[in-house]
C-alpha cells in the first residue's frame, strides 16, 4: 500500500495581521459580486453593472433611502446585539422575533389601552417599562426551564415566537379597526399618543442613536464587565463556572432577562417609533436573521454594525431591482445567499493554509 | 531481538503548529521485538511524534518507513492498516456508547455485539482484565476507561504497538496486568513505544529509552545501561536533583474538620460514608485509594461543589472560632474570607477554560475583585506571565489558549493559578498526573513551600513512592470509607496498599 | 360629507365614458403624470397581480411613465414607499392593500400637490384630504353572477340524482369576519339561491387572506361536513385543489383556477381595476378632482366574469348573461330585501357602520326602496347582515 | 366522534408528511454533527426543482408517460436538494464554516431560489392566478391505493395516500433501523458524537459528513417535493409552504433523535397544526382562533419541559454537533 504523498495539506494558521484577514474578505466579496454578475446575465439578460448600481441607489439613492438604509441597519444591529449576549452563553436563543414581538404588543398595548388616559411624557414612561419588561419575560421562560431542568432552549425559544405570533394575532383581531378585517391601523393616529419623540427633527434618528449607544454599550459589557466574564465561563465550561462560584442558572436567567430587554426594547421602537402599529409580521423575520449577523461576527459588536450594513444593503437593494428591472425580489435572497457563501468559505483561508510538500530527500534509504 | 528489523524508522520529521515547531527534524527507529520508552519533558513532542505514525497528524517534512518501506500515513486508517495501534494520552471514547460498541467501532463487516461481546470476554479473560462489554462509557471511571482503550487496541492486534501515558489513571495493579500484557506481546514480536513520565515504570518494562527534548530528539539507549537521573538530565538538558524533602509541619492546628460525612451522588449511589478527619495547617494530608473510591466527592465537597447528605465540615480559624462550609457554595465561602484553593482532576473539564487564553484563565479566581462592575485584567496578565516563567510552562504566549497547551502545561497553568491566591487551604486532586518528572518535583516544591507558609494541603495522589515521601499523614480511602489515617513518615507503600483495597488492610475485616 | 359621493358613485358610468374620449386629446397633459404604485406582495400573489395588471394595461394604454414598489408591507414601509415614490415625482400613488391606508393617509398629509388613492379602503370620505381618495367595485354583483353558475350547478346535481335538494349545501372559505367578505358570501349564496331555491350555506373563516393549508384544510372540512360545492373569498390557491382533489365543484376568486382544477372550476369573479387607473389617471392629467370614493360596477367594466369553466351546468351563460342585463338595467339589486330574511323577517331598515369609529357605532341607514344599498356611501361594503340560511360554522359552540 | 377522527386523522397525516421527511432527513443529518439550519432552504429547493422537472416534461410532450412523470420531478428534487447538501459540506465540512451560519445562509438562499425560480415559472406561464399547476403529473403523485375507497374506514385511515406519504413511513423507519441496528449506523453516531474517536478508529469523519448531510437533505427535499405535488395538488405558489422546515427540525429535538418516533410526533403535529380549523370560536370571538393556532406550540413547549425534567443522557444531542471538525485541531 504504497500510497502517493498528498500534494498538500491543511494545516492551521498563526493568527493573521488583521488587514490580511480583511484583504481576505474583502477578495471573497468582489469574487461573489463577480460570479452574481456572471448568474444575473445568464438567467436574466440584464447588465449586472445596472443592478449593482441599482441596488446601490435602493439604499443611498437619495437623503431618504439613506437613512431609511441607516434605520432598518439599526434595528437589525439591536436585534443581533441583543442575541449575542445569549449565544456567547451557548444558548441558542433563537426567539429573537418573539421577543420583539412581545416588546412590540406591549407597547401597543400601552398605546391602545391607555393612549387618551395618560400625558404622554408619563405614557411614554409606561411604554419603555412594559415593553422593556414584557421581552425579558419571554426571555425568562425558557431561560428558566433551560436553568432549572436543561429544556433544550433552541427549540423552546422557536415555540415562544410561534407563542408570540399568535398573542399578536389574538390582539389584533381585538383590537382591530374596522371590526372584521384583522389588522389595527396606525394607532393614535390623530393624538400621537405614545409615539416616541422625534430626536433633532427627524424620525429616522431615535433608533440609530438607540443602536449606537447600545453597541457600546454592549461591546463594553461583554468584553470588560465582570458579567460579561461570567457569561463567558458559562457559556465555554459550566463545571468551570461552577468551580469558582458562579451560580450558572442565575447567570443564564440573567443573561436572557438581557437578552430578551434589548429585544423588548426593538419592539418599542418598531411599535412606538416606527410603525405605529402592531402586526404579526412587525419583526420580519429579523429575529432569524439577527442569528446570522451574530454569528457571523463571531459575536462582536462593532463587527455586527458590518454585516447587518451588508445584509440591510443587499435587502434595500432587492426592492430597487424589482422596481427597476422587475426582477422578483427574492432574486435578491439568492444573490444576499451567494455573498454569505463567499464570506463564510473564506473564512478557511484566515484559520488555515495549504500546506504543500516540501520536496523530501528521496534518495534516502 | 535477534532479527533487528527496524519496524518504524522516522527519518528527518518536523512538524509545527503555527509557530510552535513540535517536532524538528526528528529521527527515531522502533524495533519488532522491543519495548521502547519514549521519555521527554512535558510539551517537548513526545504525542506530536507519535500522532504523526497514527495518522492523526501529518509531517510538514520527513519520511517514514514501516518495516523498510516508505510510506504515507495520511490518515488514521492509513495508520490501522499498516499494522499501527494507538491508545491515546487522551480518551478517544464515546460517552453514549457501550464498551463493546466503542470497541469494534470503525471495523468492518456485518455488526454483531453479541459475538463481539464474547470475543471482548475472551480477551479479558486471557490477559486479566474487567470490562463489562455492556457498560456505557459515561457510566467508567478513567481506569476502566483506559482498560476499555487497551482492549480496544489488543482487539485489533496491532503490530506496532503505541501507548501514551496508558498508566496515568491506573492503579499500580492494574498496570503491572499491562505491563505483562505488553511483555508477552514484545515476546510475540511486536514493536512497542510507550510514552510515560513515571521512570520506575520505564526501568521495569522498556528495552529501551528514547529521549526529546524541545521537540529534537536527543538520543537512545538501552535501558539496563542507564539511571533515573541520567534520563533526566538528558530530558532536561541540564543537571537536576530529584529528592523530595519533607519539612516538619512547624505548629500544626486544625484547620478543616470533617465529621461523619456521607454522599450520595446523583444517581443514588453511596460515594463516601461517614468520613471523618481533619486536615491541620502546615501539613501535607494525603489521600490514598484507588481511583474512584471517593476522593473527588470529598474535595468537592470541601470546595463547596458536592451536596452532601449528612456530616459537618468546618473550618477552623486561627483564633479557633469554627465556622462551618458544609451547605456553601465556593462564593459565598471565599466571602466567608476563607482562602481555599482547588487543583481538580478533571483540568479543562472544571478547572480552567479550555478555549480562553492563560491570561484570562488567571481571572477565574479573581475577577471579582475590585468594586466596579468591570474586570481588570491586568494583574492576571502579569500572573499569567509569572505562572510561565517560573514554572517553565511551554507556550507560544500567553494569549494562547489554554486548550493547546500540553496535558503538564495546562497543569501548571492551573496549579500556578491556585497558588498565586495565597491560600489557607489547598486540595489537590492528582496534581502531578502527567507531569513530567522534572515539573512534578516542582509541584512537590511548590507544595513543600505552602507548606511551610501554613497552609493546610490535601493532596490525592496516586504514586504511593511519592506519598509516602511527600506527606505528613495518609489518609486511606476504600469504598467511600476510611480505611485508616496513618503517619506517612512511619508507614510503608505496603501497608497503605493493602488498606486501599481492604478497609483497615485487615484481611479478615471483610 | 358623504352625501355627494352617493351620486358620484352612480354617475360612474358618464365619468368612465369622459374619461375614454379625453384619451386622445389630452396627450400633452398625460405626459407629465407620474404614476406609482405600492403592492403588498408581487405578481407571484393572485390578489396582487390582479392590480400589477391593471396598472401595466392603464399606463401603456395611457402612455404615462409608472413605477411599482412591491412587497410592501402594511407599516412604516408603506408610508416610505409612497414618499419615495413622490421623492421620485409621481404625482398619482395608489397602494392595493387594505392596512397601507393608514400610511397613505400618512403620505398625503406630508405630499398635499401629490393625489393618493387607496383600494378597498374606507377612510376617505371622513378624512377629507383633498388628495386621498378610495376605491373598490361592486363585487358583489359579480358574485352573485358566479352564485348562478352555482346553483345552476347545484340544480343539474339535484337532477342527476347526485343530491337530494335537501342536500344543495354550499361551503365557503373565508378569511376574516369583514363586511367585504359577509357581503361576498351574501352576494353569492343570494345568487345561488336565485335558481335553486333550497341551496343553503356554511362558512368558515381562516382568519388570514393567504394561508394556503387553512383554506385548503377549510374547504375539506366543508366537504366532509356534506357540502356539495365550494367557494371562497382567500387568495390562496388553497380551497380549489381541495376541491379538485375531492371531486367537488368550485367557483373561484380573483382569475380562472381552470388550469389546475380542470374538473371541477366552474366561473370566478373577479375586479378589473383598469378603469379605475384610467379615470384617475385623466382625472389628475386634466387637473380634476378624483372622487373621493369611487365605485366600479359591471357597467364600468370593473366587475368581470371569467370564462366558464367546462363542468357548468347546461344554460349557465343564459342565466348569468340574462341576470347581468337585469343589474345593469336596475331591474335586479343583489341585495332585495325581498330575497331574504334575517331571524325569520324581512330587513326594513338597517344602520350601518359606514363611518368608521372606534366603537362601530351605526351611523347611515342602508335600506331603502326594497333593497340594502351596497356601496353607495362609500366604496367599500358594508353589508355585514347575518342572513338566514347561512350557517356560520364557527359561530356555534 | 368517530367521525370527526375519520375525517380528522388523514388530513393530520397529510400535514405530518412534508415534518416527517425534514424531521428523518435532519436526524440522519444531526446524528453526523452536522447542525443544518438550511433545512427550510432545501425543502423549497427540492420542491422547485421537481416543479421544474415536471414543468419542463408536461411542457414537452402531450400525453405523459405516469413512470416517468413521477420519476423525472423525483430526481430533479433529489438533485437539487443534494446540491444544497454538497454546498452546505462544502462549506462546513471541507472549508470548516460555522454551521449555524452556513445554515441560515441557506435558508435565505434556498427560499429565495424556490421562490425566485417559482416566480419565472410563473410568468412564464401568465395564467390568470398566479400559480403553476401541474396537475397531470400531481395526480400520479396524489394516486392512493387501488382499494382505498373499498375498504371503508379502514382504506380512509390507511390507504388514501398517495406513494410519497408511505415512503416517508418506510424510510423513517429504515433510518431508525441505520442508526441502531448497522455497523455504519454506528459508525455514523461516533461521527456525531465525537469526531476524534472516530477518526482515530480509521472512520472517514468527513465521508460520513458529507454522505449523511447529502441523503438527509435529499430526504428532507422530499418532504418539499410531497407538498407541492400531492397536498398543494402540483400548484406552485410562493411561500406557501411556510416554515415548516422549521417545524421540521423543531421535531427533531422533540423526538429526541429517533426517527421512528418521528413518525408518531410529526402525524400529532399534523394534527395540532390545523386542530384549530376544527374548533368553533363564535362570530363575534374570531380572536379565539388564533389563540387555538397556538395549541401545536404550546403542547411542544409542555411537552419539551416535562420530558426534560426527567432528562436522560441518551437523550441528548449528538455530542459535537455543530462544532467542524479538524484532525489536527485539539
Ligand atoms: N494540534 C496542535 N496544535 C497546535 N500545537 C500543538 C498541537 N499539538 C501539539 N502542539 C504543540 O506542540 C508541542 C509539543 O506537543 P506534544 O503534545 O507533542 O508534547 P508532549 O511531549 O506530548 O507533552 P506532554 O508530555 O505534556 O504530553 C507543544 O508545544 C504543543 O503546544
Ligand atoms: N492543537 C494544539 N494546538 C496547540 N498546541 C497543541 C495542540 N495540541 C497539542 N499541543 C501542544 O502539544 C503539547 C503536548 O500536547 P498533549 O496534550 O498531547 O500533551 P500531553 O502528552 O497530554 O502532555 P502531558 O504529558 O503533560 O499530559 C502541549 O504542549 C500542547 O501545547
Ligand atoms: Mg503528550
Ligand atoms: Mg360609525
Amino acid at each position: 500500500m504504497n500510497k502517493k504523498e498528498p500534494f498538500f495539506h491543511i494545516v492551521k494558521r498563526d493568527a493573521l495581521p488583521w488587514y490580511q484577514a480583511v484583504g481576505i474578505r474583502a477578495v471573497a466579496i468582489v469574487l461573489a459580486l463577480v460570479l452574481c454578475g456572471i448568474l444575473t446575465t445568464i438567467t436574466t439578460g440584464i447588465d449586472p453593472i445596472e443592478v449593482y448600481k441599482s441596488i446601490f441607489t435602493g439604499a443611498f439613492g437619495t437623503e431618504r433611502k439613506t437613512w431609511i438604509t441607516l434605520q432598518n441597519l439599526s434595528i437589525l444591529l439591536l436585534i443581533a446585539l441583543a442575541l449575542t449576549p445569549a449565544f456567547k452563553m451557548k444558548f441558542w436563543n433563537i426567539g429573537g422575533e418573539g421577543q420583539v414581538l412581545i416588546g412590540g404588543l406591549a407597547a401597543g398595548a400601552c398605546m391602545i389601552c391607555l393612549g387618551d388616559k395618560l400625558p404622554n411624557g408619563v405614557l411614554i414612561l409606561v411604554m419603555v417599562l412594559a415593553s422593556i419588561a414584557a421581552g425579558a419575560f419571554w426571555g425568562f421562560v425558557p431561560a428558566f426551564f433551560k436553568a432549572k431542568w436543561n429544556t433544550n432552549e433552541t427549540l423552546s425559544t422557536l415555540m415562544m415566537n410561534y407563542i408570540a405570533t399568535q398573542l399578536v394575532a389574538f390582539y389584533t383581531i381585538v383590537w382591530e379597526v374596522p371590526k372584521g378585517s384583522g389588522k389595527i391601523g396606525i394607532i393614535n393616529q390623530n393624538s400621537n399618543a405614545g409615539w416616541l419623540p422625534q430626536i433633532f427633527g427627524s424620525k429616522y434618528l431615535l433608533s440609530i442613536v438607540v443602536a449606537i449607544v447600545v453597541t457600546l454599550l454592549m461591546y463594553i459589557y461583554l468584553n470588560y464587565s465582570k458579567q460579561g466574564y461570567e457569561i463567558s465561563v458559562v457559556g465555554e465550561s459550566e463545571n468551570t463556572a461552577k468551580y469558582v462560584g458562579i451560580k450558572v442558572e442565575k447567570v443564564i436567567v440573567r443573561t436572557m432577562l438581557l437578552s430578551g430587554a434589548v429585544c423588548g426594547l426593538v419592539g418599542l421602537l418598531l411599535v412606538g417609533g416606527i410603525n405605529h402599529t402592531i402586526t404579526t409580521t412587525i419583526a420580519g423575520g429579523q429575529g432569524f436573521t439577527g442569528v446570522l449577523v451574530s454569528w457571523m461576527s463571531k459575536f462582536n459588536p462593532l463587527t455586527m454594525v458590518f454585516s447587518s450594513f451588508l445584509i440591510i444593503f443587499m435587502d434595500r437593494g432587492a426592492g430597487e431591482i424589482s422596481t427597476a428591472f422587475g426582477l422578483n425580489h427574492s432574486y435578491a435572497d439568492i444573490l444576499t445567499g451567494i455573498i454569505l457563501f463567499f464570506i463564510i468559505g473564506c473564512e478557511f483561508f484566515i484559520s488555515y493554509r495549504l500546506q504543500f510538500r516540501k520536496k523530501a530527500e528521496k534518495e534516502v534509504q | 531481538m535477534e532479527t533487528k528489523v527496524a519496524a518504524v524508522s522516522m527519518k528527518n520529521v518536523t512538524k509545527t503548529f503555527g509557530s510552535v515547531v513540535a517536532n524538528e527534524k526528528v529521527d527515531l527507529d522502533i524495533y519488532k521485538g522491543e519495548i521502547l520508552a519514549l521519555l521527554g519533558e512535558n510539551g517537548s513532542g513526545k504525542t506530536t511524534l507519535m500522532n504523526m505514525l497514527a495518522g492523526i497528524y501529518y509531517p510538514d517534512e520527513g519520511q517514514i518507513f514501516i518495516n523498510g518501506k516508505e510510506e504515507v500515513i495520511k490518515t488514521p486508517k492509513d495508520a490501522l492498516n499498516l499494522g499501527i495501534g494507538m491508545v491515546h494520552q487522551h480518551f478517544k471514547l464515546i460517552d453514549v456508547l457501550t464498551a463493546t460498541e466503542n470497541i469494534i467501532l470503525g471495523l468492518e463487516g456485518k455488526l454483531n455485539i453479541k459475538e463481539a461481546s464474547k470475543k471482548i470476554e475472551a480477551i479479558c479473560e486471557k490477559y486479566g482484565f474487567e470490562v463489562d462489554p455492556k457498560q456505557k462509557i459515561y457510566d467508567m471511571s478513567v481506569s476502566q476507561k483506559q482498560t476499555v482503550e487497551i482492549v480496544k487496541v489488543l482487539y485489533r492486534g496491532a503490530d506496532i504497538l503505541i501507548l501514551d501515558e496508558p498508566t496515568a489513571v491506573l492503579t499500580p495493579q492494574e498496570t503491572e496486568k499491562l505491563f505483562r500484557v505488553l511483555r508477552k506481546m514484545r515476546d510475540d514480536g511486536k514493536a512497542i513505544i510507550i510514552i510515560t513520565h513515571k521512570m520506575h515504570e520505564v526501568e521495569s518494562l522498556s528495552d529501551r529509552v528514547a529521549v526529546l527534548r524541545d521537540g529534537r530528539y536527543i538520543g537512545s539507549m538501552a535501558t539496563k545501561d542507564t539511571t533515573v537521573t541520567e534520563m533526566t538530565n538528558m530530558m532536561v538538558g541540564h543537571a537536576v536533583t530529584l529528592n523530595i524533602d519533607r519539612p516538619d509541619p512547624v505548629n500544626p492546628k486544625p484547620r478543616i474538620v470533617v465529621k461523619d460525612l456521607s454522599v450520595r451522588s446523583e444517581d443514588g449511589i453511596q460515594k463516601l460514608k461517614n468520613v471523618s478527619f481533619t486536615a491541620k495547617s502546615g501539613e501535607i494530608l494525603g489521600i490514598a485509594g484507588i481511583s474512584g473510591c471517593g476522593q473527588k466527592e470529598l474535595l468537592e465537597a470541601i470546595a463547596g461543589l458536592q451536596p452532601v447528605e449528612t456530616g459537618i465540615i468546618e473550618y477552623v480559624e486561627d483564633d479557633g472560632h469554627e465556622e462551618p462550609l458544609l451547605g456553601k457554595d465556593p462564593l459565598k465561602i471565599a466571602e466567608m474570607g476563607v482562602s481555599l484553593s482547588f487543583v481538580p482532576e478533571d483540568r479543562l473539564g472544571m478547572g480552567l477554560v479550555a478555549n480562553m487564553d492563560l491570561a484570562d484563565n488567571m481571572m477565574l479566581r479573581s475577577f471579582r475583585k475590585g468594586r466596579t462592575p468591570f474586570t481588570n485584567r491586568r494583574p492576571s496578565r502579569k500572573l499569567a506571565e509569572s505562572v510561565v516563567k517560573e514554572l517553565e510552562v511551554v507556550t507560544p504566549g500567553i494569549a494562547t489558549p489554554v486548550r493547546r497547551l500540553s496535558g503538564g502545561n495546562v497543569q501548571k497553568v492551573l496549579v500556578g493559578r491556585e497558588i498565586a491566591s495565597a491560600p489557607t487551604v489547598l486540595l489537590t486532586a492528582y496534581a502531578v498526573r502527567g507531569l513530567d518528572i522534572n515539573s512534578s518535583y516542582t509541584i512537590y516544591d511548590l507544595l513543600n513551600e505552602q507548606k511551610k507558609k501554613g497552609v493546610a494541603v490535601i493532596f490525592v495522589g496516586e504514586d504511593l513512592d511519592v506519598m509516602v515521601e511527600l506527606c505528613d499523614k495518609i489518609m486511606v480511602l476504600c469504598g467511600g470509607e476510611v480505611s485508616g489515617i496513618v503517619d506517612a513518615r512511619k508507614t510503608d507503600k505496603n501497608e497503605v496498599g493493602l488498606m486501599m483495597t481492604r478497609v483497615g488492610g485487615d484481611e479478615s475485616h471483610e | 360629507g358623504c352625501g355627494g359621493s352617493a351620486d358620484k358613485a352612480s354617475a360612474d358610468t358618464k365619468t368612465e365614458t369622459d374619461a375614454e374620449s379625453t384619451t386622445t386629446e389630452g396627450e400633452a397633459s398625460l405626459a407629465d403624470v407620474k404614476v406609482g404604485f405600492i403592492f403588498l406582495h408581487d405578481e407571484n400573489s393572485t390578489y396582487d397581480l390582479n392590480f400589477m395588471n391593471a396598472a401595466k394595461e392603464a399606463c401603456e394604454k395611457l402612455g404615462v411613465e409608472y413605477m411599482t414598489k412591491t412587497n410592501i408591507p402594511e407599516g412604516q414601509e408603506c408610508y416610505e414607499a409612497a414618499c419615495e415614490l413622490a421623492d421620485a415625482g409621481c404625482n398619482f400613488i395608489f397602494a392595493d392593500s387594505f392596512g397601507h391606508e393608514d400610511y397613505m393617509i400618512e403620505a398625503a398629509k406630508e405630499y398635499p400637490e401629490v393625489q393618493f388613492s387607496h383600494a378597498t379602503g374606507t377612510k376617505a370620505h371622513t378624512e377629507n384630504l383633498d388628495n386621498f381618495h378610495n376605491a373598490f367595485a361592486s363585487i358583489y354583483d359579480g358574485r352573485y353572477l358566479a352564485g348562478i353558475a352555482a346553483g345552476m350547478k347545484l340544480n343539474e346535481m339535484i337532477d342527476n340524482g347526485d343530491i337530494t335538494a335537501e342536500q344543495a349545501k354550499i361551503g365557503y372559505v373565508g378569511a376574516f369576519t369583514y363586511a367585504e367578505v359577509i357581503s361576498g358570501y351574501t352576494s353569492f349564496f343570494l345568487g345561488a339561491r336565485s335558481v335553486c331555491p333550497t341551496a343553503t350555506m356554511e362558512v368558515t373563516f381562516t382568519g388570514s387572506w393567504y394561508d394556503e393549508t387553512a383554506e385548503k384544510e377549510g374547504a375539506n372540512k366543508l366537504i366532509q361536513d356534506g357540502c356539495v360545492l365550494i367557494s371562497q373569498h382567500a387568495d390562496s390557491m388553497g380551497a380549489p385543489t381541495a376541491c379538485e382533489t375531492a371531486g367537488v365543484p368550485n367557483v373561484s376568486y380573483n382569475g380562472s383556477t381552470e388550469s389546475a382544477c380542470p374538473n371541477t372550476f366552474l366561473v370566478s369573479s373577479r375586479v378589473n381595476w383598469e378603469p379605475y387607473f384610467e379615470y384617475a389617471i385623466n382625472c389628475v392629467a386634466n387637473g380634476e378632482a378624483i372622487d373621493a370614493d369611487w365605485t366600479g360596477t359591471l357597467a364600468t367594466g370593473s366587475v368581470e366574469l371569467s370564462a366558464l369553466g367546462s363542468a357548468v351546468a347546461e344554460g349557465t351563460q343564459e342565466a348569468i348573461d340574462e341576470a347581468k342585463a337585469k343589474i345593469e338595467s336596475g331591474d335586479l339589486h343583489v341585495f332585495d330585501t325581498s330575497t331574504f330574511t334575517v331571524e325569520g323577517q324581512e330587513l326594513t331598515s338597517y344602520e350601518a357602520d359606514v363611518d368608521t369609529d372606534a366603537e362601530y357605532t351605526p351611523d347611515h341607514e342602508v335600506v331603502s326602496d326594497g333593497y340594502f344599498h351596497e356601496s353607495e356611501y362609500r366604496s367599500a361594503p358594508y353589508f355585514n347582515v347575518n342572513i338566514d340560511g347561512i350557517n356560520l360554522l364557527d359561530t356555534a359552540f | 366522534m368517530w367521525n370527526f377522527l375519520l375525517a380528522f386523522i388523514p388530513r393530520a397525516v397529510v400535514q405530518g408528511v412534508p415534518l416527517l421527511y425534514g424531521s428523518t432527513g435532519e436526524i440522519i443529518t444531526q446524528k453526523s454533527g452536522n447542525l443544518n439550519l438550511g433545512i427550510p432552504g432545501v425543502m423549497y429547493v427540492g420542491a422547485i426543482s421537481g416543479v421544474i422537472g415536471s414543468f419542463l416534461y408536461e411542457s414537452s410532450t402531450a400525453n405523459l408517460n405516469p413512470a416517468l412523470a413521477i420519476l423525472i420531478p423525483m430526481l430533479c428534487c433529489l438533485l437539487g436538494s443534494l446540491l444544497m447538501g454538497l454546498l452546505y459540506c462544502f462549506l462546513t465540512v471541507t472549508l470548516r464554516a460555522n454551521q449555524n451560519v452556513t445554515g441560515l445562509a441557506m435558508t435565505t438562499f434556498g427560499v429565495g431560489f424556490g421562490n425566485f425560480f417559482g416566480g419565472s415559472l410563473i410568468k412564464l406561464v401568465d395564467a390568470d392566478v398566479p400559480s403553476i399547476a401541474l396537475s397531470a403529473t400531481s395526480s400520479y403523485f396524489s394516486k392512493s391505493l387501488p382499494f382505498a375507497s373499498k375498504m371503508g374506514w379502514f382504506g380512509k385511515l390507511f390507504l388514501s395516500y398517495g406513494f410519497l406519504a408511505y415512503l416517508a413511513v418506510i424510510i423513517a423507519l429504515a433510518a431508525s433501523y441505520f442508526l441502531n441496528h448497522t455497523r455504519k449506523g454506528l459508525h455514523l453516531r461516533a461521527v456525531g458524537e465525537n469526531p476524534n474517536t472516530a477518526d482515530a478508529v480509521g472512520i472517514n469523519v468527513s465521508k460520513y459528513k458529507y454522505v449523511a448531510t447529502c441523503v438527509g437533505c435529499m430526504i428532507a427535499g422530499l418532504g418539499g417535493l410531497y407538498y407541492v405535488m400531492d397536498y398543494a395538488c402540483g400548484v406552485w405558489s410562493n411561500d406557501a409552504f411556510g416554515d415548516r422546515g422549521w417545524l421540521a427540525i423543531a421535531l427533531v429535538i422533540f423526538t429526541i433523535w429517533r426517527p421512528n418516533l418521528s413518525i408518531l410526533a410529526s402525524f400529532l403535529f399534523g394534527g395540532l397544526y390545523i386542530l384549530y380549523l376544527y374548533i368553533p370560536t363564535g362570530m363575534d370571538h374570531m380572536e379565539y382562533q388564533e389563540l387555538y393556532k397556538m395549541i401545536p406550540y404550546v403542547v411542544t413547549l409542555v411537552v419539551l419541559v416535562v420530558t426534560s425534567v426527567r432528562s436522560k443522557r441518551e437523550n441528548q444531542p449528538p455530542a459535537s454537533l455543530g462544532v467542524p471538525y479538524f484532525r489536527e485541531e485539539r
